[in-house]
């Protein structure tokens, strides 16, 4: 007797177009149509750069908080470590200029110091949820405000400005580019790019996946989930690390404001993107997206003076609640 | 010998002009319990309305303070828990922002919005001839923002100057850039830009630096932060003036009322400090290297 | 003679004050098939966990080619060749099933993943296996027997040198589970040592060579399976003898009414057109092959599935059915065939488990824990669930009485008509005589049962009429005599039957 | 952490204590200790009063969170709807003055009407995570930043002030009481039994504490789902409500800043608690105690002179941290 086998057609009901899957990238192409009809400025090169470029640091924080999120956590933290991390960067690069010069090295050292605030960062978050067997949500509250009140601390209230010499040293890295793509928009690509390959080519990437889906599952596969869950806070804080790196040029500035609310758009841009909250799936490209998406809102309500300035907001809202109703056009139907 | 409470409430520094006041109450506070020894300064920061009005209870019924100095992040919400101060029989000095009910204070120290406003537009006008094309960066939105802008609006009315768009930048240097890149997109011809703060300020500056449009516009920034008052005391063609409105008004406010605690000093009862327009010529006075804002 | 390959002496495990194992010696041979037996809750689960690293010995001692192993974790137990299938299943729903069947041991070229190759060994495992499903499907869609399948591909695909299956059939129809057995006695003609356990004691008869047999956590007896009859497996797991397993059949009364009639049920991608009456007192067995879609008609019927035509009449009234709170207001029940996923919360205690459907039963207002409590008690009784303690989370339940509590969590809406979709799945002989019974004087007191069941025995033995199914339609409704194997098979596999096998897989290939 | 699918019976060590049930309520014991070391005044009923009272607002909206939380969903937007129901409260109150005169009827009207608010706001954003099939994360990040910016524009970007008239009669709901407990606490006390007797005594508890641990097990045992996940929406909305009830005679006013954050509180809360983010446990008197400790962390700090106020965040976050991760201490040793 053989068995019956059925065709693969039955397997996937929605066959065709799967609109869960291109999503993101249609509520994308809508908005940049919203954007074109609203002012055709919208298009001009100068204005995709600027937002682009942007774009950038939600977006390269995004793109590790696609990984906390897909392993099953979440980091509050991240907008209070971008603003610490700035401002240390920024107290040590002055520091070291009365020694050694405004100069490359001086630079150099700011960012790795950047760096090693970020993994230390990651390592904390990350051992505390892992070690102390606490809600990330909880653990990454508090280090937000630890790392807030620190940045303020060492501000003395106030704002930390760059010292000049090595501002104009370091501008470029923000305001600068090669064949007319900014370095930040440049730094975004190869950071989502690495990103991707991490999520999709990867054991840490499906590692973090499989954790998301079932702790336990995982950890019956012989995974340290620990580890993975480890590494996916310190990857986080890597990225702001990075996004720190091409912010400080930007403005040479950091204060208790600086990158306030930005774990807010981080975790909104990964789920635009279509990463699930409770993790077990995630998508670096969707998080992209994402990330550019919620930057075109700002551009597009700023390009327009049909609306009182007071209903920003509201606007913002509904535009983020009907582009994602549409890409889950399927699911409701099912 | 009892020591002599002197509670200060103010907003956290959530923002550059809020941490500029930070700064200042605590050097206030250093400087006030070495002066005077049997004074005890306590400051407590407040995120929010709610907040700060938490804040003043905890002050009277714990720390059992004697004077308040209080900045009201706003001023009708935070009238009736001043009050409530005032009648559990405590000296009350209020800075900056002013209570709905003004019989409460003893002491009022305030900076001027309206007259801020005004002082800009004036400015403004008689810079730009009294024509040509301008945006306008707003704060955050509150009664401070509406009363600067209001006064402002009022000032250019009549006048040909054109207000092309109008978007909020929360006292922000990140938002400032931001909605300045955007204006710059989307408007070929800016004349200038009230940016009402020196932080969006700074921002705006940069976003005007990276389309290489200095030469087209100036801005007109608020408040006296060192580096701008620094860049008009070099006589930067983009920022030709800055209108004062310090945050050190709060240690004024602090210095009075504890010399009247302490000393029985008498006092007037109202401050205010004038929105002084800052030029070239009058800098160097306004100047504060060390202060962190 | 040679070292065993694996062996475990005096292994007893506590769980917190419990002990569930005492002192048990269990040895696996190079190239030998060993039965592990017991009822339910015997510790079969708990010591095959042990021996693979999942869970640590309490006391005792576990060891590898003579050599004694501390498993540290599931990882040193892999590396030593040990491989476990889960009587639960063990799969990230959210993963593909080449992710799941590669998780933890990824193939890798430099840095970076062999998708290709992982993609290809999957395929090749399934085909092995002759599972028709797609590696890149997500666990999620997949139906059980599916996701036992995928356990099973996962376990073939690591190097195996001792495989423990638990229980891999339960979830599996016969054509499956001929295949697991031709690859099982390769493995053995190859020296692997397994170790497998089935309820189903024709299973462990055909296919091992020894028997162990546990009962309450005790060592009972390790037999070759030569001297043993089925009989005498089962009189060793459950102290007596074990007298006929399926109640004479009491056929409903000629005139007995239709208390359910489906006519031309469409679910879109699994069923087209069936159409059957249930009549008050009877017991229709629904048989089919895999992807038979008898599940799915169940679950179209009761509002869980999307439905895009068809009528129900109960008691010869139209009855719209939209979700299935609509289905238990008219008096019908259904058993999941997935009762981890669909059944039973496995954090949560046995006591809201049980009650959860038919919570409104306990109080109008507030639910009354008293009588909850008291229900459960009653429940525990009844189905005979062997648990120690009742506030434990279900989770910790053997797979067995899980079951039964999931069989008491649908009796507690006292339906008229129960739907019961693979309902002795991982129970032992002795308790499936139990259930047979319930079942039966279910029916004989006027209740009708829609009895959906791979087990072709339990379909003849209880049925009354049997509805076929082949690809999503109806190929036949046999009665009387006709209930019998070679029968439902010609129907099942489309050598009889009033459908075309052309129109069976337009059916479905239609959606 | 999600549930161990299979938890060992360690886990739950029957004899003794058990710290993950009672870790809140010892946390919170601990954190009056400090209290008391770092002033004695501490303990007066002046202040455990103030104290108590000031939780009400983010106490009754956490509990209303407790059950969306337990659902398995999230909601962002309740800080912004209490400020558009403040506001808009105020706003028909004052018009009625004219018509009405000021009393008691024109109250009653305006806590009607924030009731209507929060039942219809809870409905949107139920209904949108239900019939939509969107993240209650996405969802209610929108309709935060709709509720935000209406209420600044029905402000005009300022305050919006109750009619002192109404504002007298109005006053002692906030600031009155029944045998020295003030009107909030009492109201408080009265959310978290009903709150309490919901969670634990009826079938909509059990339900969302079944959805929150499988929404599939929970539709095969015939719950309605959507409904069940909607009330807990709409039962979330009329917490808000009843909050702004007892909120706005406070201050008698509402601004685009009222209600900030109150999100973040009214989670951390619930979490703190020992409520699981990922849903399918929640916990009322947990919540309780958690908004209790979250007030009493700020009032510590205002208790001492002794620290620079930058610093603030960085006490909160240890505390926070500190506190559950004593509460976990038993899971930590599993
Ligand atoms: N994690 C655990 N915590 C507490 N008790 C447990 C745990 N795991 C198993 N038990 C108990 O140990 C006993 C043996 O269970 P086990 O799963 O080994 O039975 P089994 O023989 O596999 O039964 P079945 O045939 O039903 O699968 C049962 O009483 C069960 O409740
Ligand atoms: N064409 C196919 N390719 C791969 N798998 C299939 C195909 N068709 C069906 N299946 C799988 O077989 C499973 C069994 O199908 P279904 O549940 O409909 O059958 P059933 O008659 O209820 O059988 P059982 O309950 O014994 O599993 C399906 O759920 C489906 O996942
Ligand atoms: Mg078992
Ligand atoms: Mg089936």
């Amino acid at each position: 007797m053989t068995p019956s086998v059925m065709p693969e057609a039955a397997r996937k009901p929605s066959s065709g177009f799967d609109l869960k899957l291109y999503g993101p990238f249609l509520a994308l192409a809508a908005l940049i149509v919203l954007g074109t009809i609203v002012n055709p400025v919208f298009l001009s090169p100068g204005n995709i750069g600027n937002v682009l470029t942007r774009t950038a640091f939600i977006g390269i924080i995004a793109v590790g908080a696609t990984f906390v999120i897909t392993a099953g956590g979440i980091d509050l933290s991240v907008g209070s470590l971008a603003a610490f991390a700035s401002g240390v960067m920024i107290v040590v690069m002055n520091a070291l200029v009365g020694s050694m010069g405004a100069g490359l090295p001086v630079i150099l050292i700011g960012v790795l110091v950047a760096l090693g605030l970020g993994l230390a960062a990651g390592l904390v978050n990350g051992l505390l949820v892992t070690k102390g067997r606490m809600e990330a949500f909880i653990v990454t509250l508090g280090t937000m405000g630890i790392f807030r009140s620190l940045v303020t601390y060492i501000a003395d209230g106030g704002t930390l400005s760059l010292n000049s010499e090595i501002r104009t040293i370091y501008r470029p890295v923000y305001y600068g580019g090669v064949f007319g793509i900014s370095y930040p928009i440049l730094a975004f690509a190869v950071v989502a790019l690495i990103g991707a390959l991490i999520m999709y080519r990867t054991r840490f990437g499906r590692y973090c996946a499989a954790i998301g889906s079932s702790e336990d599952v995982a950890r019956y596969s012989a995974i340290n989930v620990d580890r993975v869950k480890l590494l996916a806070f310190v990857l986080q804080g890597i990225c702001v690390a990075i996004a720190v790196v091409i912010y400080v040029p930007r403005l040479g500035s950091a204060s208790a404001t600086t990158g306030l609310l930005w774990e807010l758009e981080a975790i909104a841009a990964v789920i635009i993107g279509g990463t699930m909250l409770k993790g077990g799936y995630g998508r670096i490209w969707g998080t992209v997206v994402g990330a550019v998406m919620l930057t075109l809102i700002d551009n597009i309500l700023n390009l327009t003076g049909a609306i009182s300035v007071y209903l920003n907001g509201t606007i913002q809202g509904v535009i983020i609640i009907v582009a994602v109703l549409l890409q889950r056009g399927t699911v409701a139907r099912r | 010998q009892q020591k002599i409470k002197m509670g200060v409430s103010i907003p956290a520094a959530t923002h550059g002009w809020a941490g500029g006041l930070n700064w200042h109450a605590q050097q206030a506070e250093k400087r006030l319990e070495k002066q005077y020894p049997n004074l005890d300064v306590v400051i407590v920061t407040a995120r929010d309305v709610g907040r700060q009005a938490n804040d003043l209870e905890d002050l009277v019924s714990v720390q059992r303070i004697d004077a308040l100095v209080i900045l009201p992040f706003e001023s009708a919400p935070m009238t009736d828990p001043v009050r409530a101060v005032k009648q559990a029989g405590k000296f009350v000095t209020v800075v900056d922002r002013g209570l709905t009910d003004p019989s409460i204070q003893d002491l009022y120290v305030a900076g001027n919005n309206p007259q801020m406003g005004e002082v800009s537009a004036r400015f403004m006008k008689e810079k730009m001839g009294g024509k040509g094309d301008i945006v306008v960066l707003r704060g955050i939105p509150t009664v401070i923002d509406n009363q600067r802008v209001d006064a402002f609006m009022k000032e250019i009315e009549g006048t040909q100057i054109k207000v092309l768009g109008m978007q909020y930048a929360n006292w922000n240097r990140d938002d400032g850039f931001k909605v300045m890149q955007d204006f710059l997109s989307r408007f070929p011809k800016i004349d200038a830009v009230w940016a009402q703060d020196d932080d969006i300020a700074l921002g705006v500056i940069e976003a005007v630096k990276q389309a290489g449009r200095e030469k087209e516009m100036f801005i007109l920034g608020g408040a006296g932060m060192k580096d701008m008052i620094k860049r008009v005391m070099d006589k930067d063609v983009l920022v030709p003036a800055d209108v004062l409105y310090p945050p050190a008004m709060i240690a004024e406010a602090m210095e009075i009322t504890a010399r009247h605690l302490v000393e029985k000093a008498p006092i007037q009862k109202e401050y205010i400090i004038e929105a002084t327009l800052v030029t070239p010529e009058n800098a160097a006075k306004y100047y504060y290297p060390d202060s962190p804002f | 003679m040679a070292e065993p390959l694996l062996a475990a002496f005096g292994v007893t495990k506590s769980f917190g004050p419990v002990e569930v194992l005492h002192g048990v010696d269990f040895t696996v041979r190079h190239g030998e098939v060993h039965a592990l037996v017991g009822e339910n809750g015997a510790g079969k689960s708990t010591l095959m966990k042990i021996l693979s690293g999942f869970h640590q010995p309490t006391s005792g001692a576990v060891r590898v080619d003579g050599r004694p192993v501390s498993f540290s974790g599931i990882g040193a137990a892999e590396a030593a060749g040990v491989v476990l299938i889960h009587q639960e299943f063990n799969l990230a729903e959210h993963l593909t099933v080449e992710e799941n069947i590669f998780l933890g041991r990824e193939l890798r070229r430099g840095p970076f993943l062999d998708k290709r190759a992982m993609r290809e060994r999957s395929r090749a495992v399934l085909a092995e296996l002759e599972c028709p499903v797609d590696p890149r499907a997500r666990v999620r869609d997949l139906a059980v027997s599916e996701r036992q399948m995928v356990e099973i591909a996962k376990a073939m695909s690591r190097e195996v040198r001792v495989l423990i299956m638990d229980e891999p059939t339960a979830v599996l129809t016969g054509t499956e589970s001929a295949v697991l057995f031709g690859l099982i006695r390769r493995l053995r003609e190859q020296g692997v040592g397994i170790v497998y356990t089935s309820h189903k004691l024709d299973e462990v008869r055909a296919i091992t060579d020894r028997v162990t047999v546990l009962r309450d956590g005790h060592h009972i007896a390790t037999r070759p399976t030569a001297e043993l009859t089925e009989d005498g497996i089962a009189q060793l797991m459950v102290g007596r003898a074990i007298s006929d397993l399926f109640p004479a059949k009491t056929p409903p009364a000629p005139d007995a009414p239709m208390v359910l009639e489906a006519r031309g049920i469409d679910v879109p991608g699994w069923v087209r057109g069936a159409g059957f009456d249930l009549r008050r007192g009877e017991i229709l067995g629904f048989a089919g092959l895999i992807g038979a879609g008898r599940t799915e008609l169940a679950e179209g019927l009761l509002g869980l599935r999307r439905r895009t035509a068809g009528t129900l009449f109960r008691n010869g009234e139209p009855l719209r059915v939209r979700r299935l709170e609509d289905a238990v207001a008219a008096g019908i029940a259904y058993l999941t065939e997935d009762r981890k996923g669909k059944g039973l919360l496995l954090a949560k205690g046995l006591q809201p488990n049980l009650t959860l459907l038919a919570l409104d039963r306990y109080g109008r207002v507030f639910v009354d824990e008293r009588r909850e409590a008291a229900a459960l008690e009653r429940a525990v009784t009844e189905f005979d669930i062997r648990v120690r303690t009742l506030d434990v989370p279900v989770g910790s339940l053997s797979g067995g009485n899980q079951q039964k509590l999931l069989l008491a969590k649908t009796m507690q809406v006292d339906p008229e008509i129960l739907i019961v979709d693979e309902p002795t799945r991982g129970i032992d002989i002795g308790t499936k005589q139990q259930i047979y019974q319930f079942l039966h004087e279910f029916a004989r007191r006027g209740g009708s049962v829609m009895l959906i069941s791979s087990e072709m025995p339990e379909i003849i033995g209880l049925s009354h009429r049997v509805v076929v199914m082949r690809s999503g339609v109806v190929t036949g409704i046999l009665e009387g005599d006709e209930v019998e194997e070679g029968e439902i098979v010609r129907y099942a596999t489309g050598l009889k039957g009033f459908t075309s096998k052309g129109d069976a897989h337009d059916a479905v290939g239609h959606a």
